[in-house]
């Protein structure tokens, strides 16, 4: 059916109270979904939001479309299931740092390597918000929470290069301080087929208030933001004052233009098959000299699982004509009585 | 020499037969074709095959030993037999490992080339028992098995090594001989299935050949026997694994419902095969996913289902555990969702290619909360193509998680199966929600996912993609009706209750439990899965002697069916035989608070059918087991 | 205006007070600290704190209402009461959400200044119950607190949005005049807890003296109350929820065992309070461990007890479901390992904030195979830490998982604890294997890792790092003794009928079951976990008057205490109390044969006294359930 | 106590029968472990061995350590209680590519970031062999296999890619046809602090024979594999004809000396803090044309889990002195009656 009228937040909005806390930035991310996806004009009944437990997780209740809330982790193997049986429909998988990295993370993983068609958004507050503030596997060295009082001695995942590491076909960061770019990445995961991870840095206001004010807070985002564009240079700070350029030793470097040019600055390409550069600059802002990068690392074409399985399903069709249980009883030797 | 004609030929009303080598020796092959051979012929048959520890052990150990049974009859017959008659034993190891079970006087073929001081020793023996005079109570033939072979394939130039391997169809070759077997279709097996590699289709000729013409004309052997085909109910057969009937079952259902099937399955003994089997029937409206553990497999089986598939997962031993938790969500999101349990030995990894009867209770209370799910038995590696069609039946019309129970013995045991026609499965299709459900008090129309059936108490399913019935499920208590969250506690003990009550409604369309009680006997032997044809067959034994024993065999265990409350305290005495420590008895005691007499094997082997017939005479004779 | 020493001042036996308001709006700590200040008076105390969902809901919703209740009294009290005598409504949604239960007559205080008309809005009431008559049943008590408190505080120039957080101690200061608390340990807390911020303090400090000189002088309170401290056995005492109280318990049996300790732990409610408490104290031999899910947990727990600590792991829910499979192999291990289930609402996520029994069978039978562990329940919040202890004695001793059950209701209630002497406290180190323990036909001398000792079948535990007896064990079934692989059937019928008798010989080294019977009666109520209370508060409501009820508390649930059958043989009638629909009942009735009387209730929150007492009183009069 | 005699493969075998198939890779991962392990003089009772389910894990019992046959997938995670609590041990985890990529990739990916003290040992056979020869996470797309008849439609698992993407501090790849290079690995992991991963290809000769074939065979190593040197330069091929240098796009590329010199070849530095390059080479080999790396591609120090936790042990202890039941029960507020 071609839409006719034009679809509003409202349209995307459920019956449902949300029951966030004030603050909490899992209120901008709503807001951004249920905006874009109205700008798209989805079909809501065509439309599944997955997740699993957590803050985070409560997403789809708040969305007015077919949805579940699962249990914690499972989300990725539950929309697999979906994805699989259903090609017709639109999943969305969301769910916290813990639900993704922590219990689930090896669903995640296979998700992304098998590039099942799902868009998965994990919502990164470096924190577990739901069970009231314990460290997450993406909670800096040396955190103290209720679980860690001496500071967590985990080195935390870096969910980009996570997922680079996993065969991850689309790969981006974006966080939630900024509707615009929220909304250029989600829109760009939606389009590509197969499966896309998405991470979003989440402001958990109650037990990790301002993990990423550093970063993102309106004066921080020059300096500390590099904001990935393909086939453009990848610079970054005031005026673009700075690059990101290669060294021998394959490591990346930051380029001051006004002492060295711009020649050395790379050029962002999502589409490069080797995931090597993306991976790299997944590793940059690991220390404060370093700027966070923001945007889509990685976007590249592979046959997703849902199409290889109807290929299948075709092939055999072909091949042994379609599915006929009598000729099925008969597939071996039988014998009259 | 004597020609064949002039042999005796003896009438034999049933046969048991062992085939045993080492785990390279090929007697699963051996077996199998004895068995299709003789199916064909119009025997009824069952097998067991018996596969070594996981792990191929080095050649000629005791713990490399493969065997394979089969009972072949010219009646019904319920089990591959207690006792083997003939067992044929490729090395000292095979012979070593089986000899026990071989009944008095049977007849033992050893493969006398294989007999040598290493294998001996390797087999523990000090002497070799073909010729130390241990082994005087059966008719022992020694034949020289190997050179035999190598013997017959001498002309076609195949290396010592690989001529070697048809020495199985050699054995298989003499069998068919003695005991008369059809021969066509083994060669027309051989054909087709070594078609690739033209040389070992000659050598598995000669050596199959040169077998029966080694029965044929030696002296060795005084006579040969017949077995005549069995008053099987008329009808198109064909021998089929209970992994296979349960497969098939699968696709049968899923075809019935005009619903596609989705498996969502991690490998493991003995359950593998049926995502073997369904993944080779691509071209029905199934898909089979090998997931990366089992709780994604369950999972991903969950999801399908709530997009409008038949969620299933199989698994076996660990991988139930695996499950728990997501089957507890699938209580509450009131979905169809098939778990089969291919029960083997444990706990733990426990016995991984052996059988029990060990999960029951796991199945029925191993969830956290009060999660109760149905559960559904098979009795026999055919019926499990029924069971398979029931347990969907029930998921679909109750949308419930159905626990669907085999074990490692009907998994890879086989009998005859009746070939039905498909239309006269029945017809289980359900129907779906396609429009609103409710008018709110503002006159707006509105889809409720927990708006019950007054019957079944089923709720509603709304497939994603059905336009204007968006709604959202979850695992958190919900309220009756709207399903929106709700921590009201009343609604909770509500919820509690709906759920118990709804797999109780299922009572309401299983049929009455059927008691087999000619005679009017006070001991009632119940039993569940697949101790059914040993307690079959017992039962039959003990008739013969003139006494009364009653019988019948659940294949619902929850809920159970509606009568059965009726039939136990029609006896004084109720018998039930398990494979574990009494779980079935455990519920039935403390459900109908009636005494029940236990019998437990739990050695990771069925039971034979002398010790259920032992444990009954001895109560008929007032005894205490 | 009058003086304080004019009002009148009454002397009550108990008091039950409930504070509710928003979740923002410090009702957990103003309770907790009017129990602080009553249990160091010296009443008995008992909690009830409820939280609300789990994530922090719109302020002033229905659904953002946390309350927390406590009785306090001059006598030993078992429950926290059944219904409020006093509430404390800090908002229209609290008082909305909690107005039910108080008593008829029961004093009301409501924060007059939040009842403007957005607030009421939100809880749903069309016009203000505090003005329309509808709370005439009740002693209402307006004070318009927040007003009150900013007034209190406005000299020392914190903002008023700061200021307004004080209120939650003027209410508490007005409430420890009324009930005549003593007042200076709050002033003490205040002054330690917020000591980073001066302001704070101060703004705490002066609302919660507001708050007492509010109930002084003004006129709207006529009377105070007191009561008197209570007649406990002499000691000293501490006022510990079950959660501090487990943990405790766990660091004192890792003091008495001499072994360090091994916490595997992921986070969830309601146990995650043991992980918290755990990891502050790491100055004793103990380690806690957040593992990535809470199959890591158990994992890490098991691989801790392999190295020879004491290995626990701590969860609710969904994390009991998911630590199944490696139970199983601890069983199979014959490993120490402690698995606390703190029960909360299920199916599924369920109710995660409530409290249920609904796990018993789960602990019990939820696993595959056969895999029997022990296990234990604590009655109280102060008994955790007794049986902390002794789910640790048993698993040391028998090499066993054992199964220490908890709930939402103990976890986060709270009572006094009487110290102990940890000198006092029972011994329960163990001997680990130093040398080997068999000596082989050939002299040889070996390690046999499952030699059994023969009193309690317990294998010996070789420690890694112990010289010489290095060996390897694994979950595929064992030959007895050696613990070499072994599938061997009849090893595995002995092996699991070992197992289990290994379970059954802890029943030798638990003390017989108490049955509290003063008067000779038919009918006993037996109990397990946190029912504890509520039923001993019933029975001693019904033998007030004049009937005759016994009672009996379940401690061990496997194996049971060994006079149990006796026990229940010696009553005609008996009652059940569960938070499920029936879970001891059931084993109840099928290891005894022994018909009970079940009373369910299944809201996520405990049993009323009232509740049970008419249940009894039902059955004392003849009458079914 | 200090060693008196020399150990010998004898001592560090145990008296069980050793069950693998004839011909099966896993016999000479076993030997060049007894045999290092000998030539170590390592403690036999300070060793353990951890293993899953699988043909691998079956390799504690042949070792006359200490050792635990767990269950599917959870030896590293049964292993990081063991190493926490006994810091003073040898933990060594075995286990085959389904047990630790399948359902224990996820326990297996945080040990790694942990750095829990463990030398884990992964035998890459590209197959599930103990259940019969279904696809593994390894096993390449469109393998056809029991479970795959119309063949496999998983991309599979860079382990060595993954393993770095989740911040492991010793990353290498040996394999089972070459005993000194074996050696040379397992040595390094087990002189590193914290956790060691050591991918070995493996051949499973019953479910997927030669599948390594064309890289290990001794023919082709010299073409096929690229032998990892520290501090030297990458080089492969007759007469090291070849080597690796970095284009600016970040990926790597094969350099032929004849043509181009040596100079730009890269050197390879196991010690380098940003894992970037190590990743880029272990992304090599993906095509037909280039090489594998065989050897050890990261070898960082970080504090290792157990080390942190005995610091906060010590430090809690100064702070609060030992620990003494006495002042717990003490530690808040109490009173007499
Ligand atoms: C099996 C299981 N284990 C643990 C929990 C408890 N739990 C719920 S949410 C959560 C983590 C929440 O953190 P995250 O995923 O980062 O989400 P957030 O709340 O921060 O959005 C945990 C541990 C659970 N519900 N189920
Ligand atoms: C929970 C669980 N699921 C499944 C199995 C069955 N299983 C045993 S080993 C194995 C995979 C073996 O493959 P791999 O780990 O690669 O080891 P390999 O045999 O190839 O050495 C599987 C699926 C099991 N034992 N436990
Ligand atoms: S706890 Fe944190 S993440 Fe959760 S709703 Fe509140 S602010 Fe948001
Ligand atoms: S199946 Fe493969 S991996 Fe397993 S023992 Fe045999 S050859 Fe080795
Ligand atoms: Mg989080
Ligand atoms: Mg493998």
């Amino acid at each position: 059916m071609a839409m006719i009228e034009k679809l509003t937040r409202k349209d995307f909005m459920s019956d449902q109270e949300v029951r966030w806390c004030p603050g909490c930035g899992d209120y901008s991310i709503l807001a951004a979904m249920q905006l874009l996806l109205a700008d798209l004009g989805v079909e809501r009944h065509n439309t599944v939001f997955i997740s699993g437990i957590g803050c985070a997780a409560r997403f789809p209740y708040y969305m007015n479309t077919y949805g579940m809330h699962s249990i914690h982790g499972r989300a990725p193997a539950i929309a697999t299931g979906l994805a699989i049986a259903r090609p017709d429909l639109d999943v969305w998988v969301i769910g916290g740092d813990g639900d993704m990295l922590s219990i689930g993370a090896n669903h995640l993983l296979h998700a992304l390597r098998r590039n099942i068609n799902l868009v998965i958004v994990m919502f990164n507050n470096q924190i577990y918000g739901l069970t009231k503030g314990q460290y997450s596997p993406t909670s800096e060295l040396g955190k103290i929470t209720k679980s860690s009082p001496f500071g967590s001695a985990d080195q935390p995942f870096n969910p980009i290069s996570l997922a680079l590491g996993a065969e991850a076909t689309f790969v981006a960061r974006t966080h939630d301080m900024d509707r615009s770019h929220m909304q250029y990445v989600l829109n760009r995961a939606h389009q590509h087929k197969g499966a896309s991870f998405v991470e979003i840095y989440q402001n958990c206001n109650v037990f990790n208030d301002g993990a990423f004010e550093s970063l993102t807070g309106k004066e921080n985002r020059q300096d500390k933001l590099l904001m990935l564009r393909d086939k453009e240079p990848i610079r970054f700070g005031q005026d673009a004052r700075y690059g990101i350029g290669l060294d021998q030793d394959g490591c990346l470097r930051i380029i001051d233009t006004d002492l060295e040019g711009t020649e050395k600055i790379l050029t962002h390409n999502e589409y490069q098959a080797d995931p090597s550069l993306a991976f790299a600059l997944s590793r940059l802002g690991a220390s404060e000299t370093e700027p966070r990068p923001m945007g889509i690392f990685r976007d590249i074409e592979r046959e997703d699982y849902g199409a290889a399985m109807t290929a299948q399903h075709e092939a055999a069709q072909k091949k042994n004509g379609h599915g006929d249980l009598n000729k099925l009883f008969r597939s071996q030797a039988t014998w009259q009585v | 020499m004597t020609v064949a004609s002039d042999k005796r030929r003896i009438n034999l009303d049933a046969l048991v037969i062992r085939f045993a080598g080492d785990s390279g020796d090929g007697m699963q092959v051996a077996g199998d074709r004895f068995t299709a051979g003789s199916a064909i012929f119009g025997n009824d048959i069952a097998t067991f095959p018996n596969y070594p520890a996981e792990i191929r052990a080095p050649a000629g150990t005791l713990a490399g030993v493969s065997a394979f049974q089969v009972q072949i009859a010219d009646h019904d017959i319920y089990t591959p037999g207690d006792s083997p008659m003939v067992l044929v034993a490729m090395n000292p190891a095979a012979l070593k490992a089986n000899i026990a079970d071989l009944a008095v006087g049977g007849v033992l073929i050893c493969n006398s080339d294989a007999f040598d001081k290493r294998n001996l020793e390797k087999a523990g023996y000090q002497s070799n028992p073909t010729e130390d005079g241990s082994l005087d109570n059966y008719k022992l033939y020694s034949v020289p098995i190997t050179s035999l072979t190598l013997e017959a394939c001498k002309d076609i130039g195949a290396k010592p090594r690989d001529a070697e391997r048809s020495k199985n169809f050699f054995a298989l070759g003499l069998i068919t001989w003695l005991y008369d077997r059809p021969y066509q279709s083994t060669l027309d097996f051989i054909k087709l299935r070594y078609a690739k590699n033209p040389q070992v289709v000659e050598a598995n000729t000669l050596a199959f050949n040169a077998g029966r013409h080694f029965g044929e004309t030696t002296e060795a052997f005084e006579s040969s026997f017949e077995i005549l085909p069995s008053q099987l109910t008329p009808g198109e057969y064909t021998n089929l694994t209970g992994n296979m009937a349960l497969s098939w079952g699968l696709i049968a259902a899923s075809t019935k419902a005009s619903l596609p099937l989705f498996l969502g399955s991690y490998p493991i003994t003995p359950a593998s095969d049926i995502l073997h089997e369904l993944s080779k029937h691509r071209n029905f409206n199934l898909v089979t996913f090998q997931a990366e553990d089992e709780i994604a497999a369950v999972g991903s089986a969950l999801g399908a289902s709530f997009g409008g598939a038949i969620g299933v997962t199989t698994t076996s031993g660990p991988g139930v555990d695996l499950k728990s938790e997501t089957i507890g969500l699938a209580v509450s999101l009131e979905l169809p969702l098939i778990l089969v349990d291919v029960q083997r030995g444990g706990p733990s990894t426990g016995l991984p290619t052996k059988a029990e009867q060990s999960d029951l209770l796991h199945v029925l209370f191993g969830r956290h909360g009060e999660a109760p799910v149905a559960v559904v038995a098979a009795a026999t590696p055919a019926h499990c193509f029924e069971a398979a069609i029931e347990a969907v039946r029930i998921a679909l019309m109750y949308r419930t998680p159905v626990y669907l129970l085999s074990d490692g013995y009907l998994a890879n045991g086989s009998e005859p199966f009746c070939i039905p026609d498909p239309e006269e499965l029945p017809d289980i299709s359900i129907e779906f929600a396609t429009s609103p459900n409710k008018i709110l008090s503002d006159g707006s129309e509105v889809f409720w996912p927990y708006l019950r059936d007054q019957d079944t108490l089923a709720r509603p399913l709304a497939r994603p993609g059905t336009r204007g019935l968006e709604h959202r499920i979850g695992g958190i208590e919900k309220a009756d009706g709207t399903g929106n969250i709700s921590y009201d506690p009343a609604n909770h003990e509500l919820m509690v209750r709906l759920r118990a009550a709804k797999i109780e409604r299922i009572a309401d369309s299983i049929p009455p439990l059927q008691v087999d009680d000619p005679d009017g006997a006070s001991i009632l032997v119940l039993g569940w899965g697949s101790t059914h044809g040993a307690i079959l067959a017992a039962v039959n034994e003990v008739r013969k002697l003139g006494k009364k024993i009653a019988r019948a065999h659940l294949v619902h265990l929850n809920p159970f069916p509606k009568n059965l409350s009726e039939i136990l305290n029609r006896y004084e005495t109720v018998l039930i035989p398990e494979m574990n420590t009494g779980q079935l008895a455990m519920v039935i005691r403390s459900t109908f608070l009636k005494d029940v007499v236990q019998l437990n094997k739990i050695q990771g082997i069925p039971f034979k059918v002398s010790e259920i017939k032992a444990a009954l005479i001895s109560l008929l004779d007032g005894g205490q087991l």
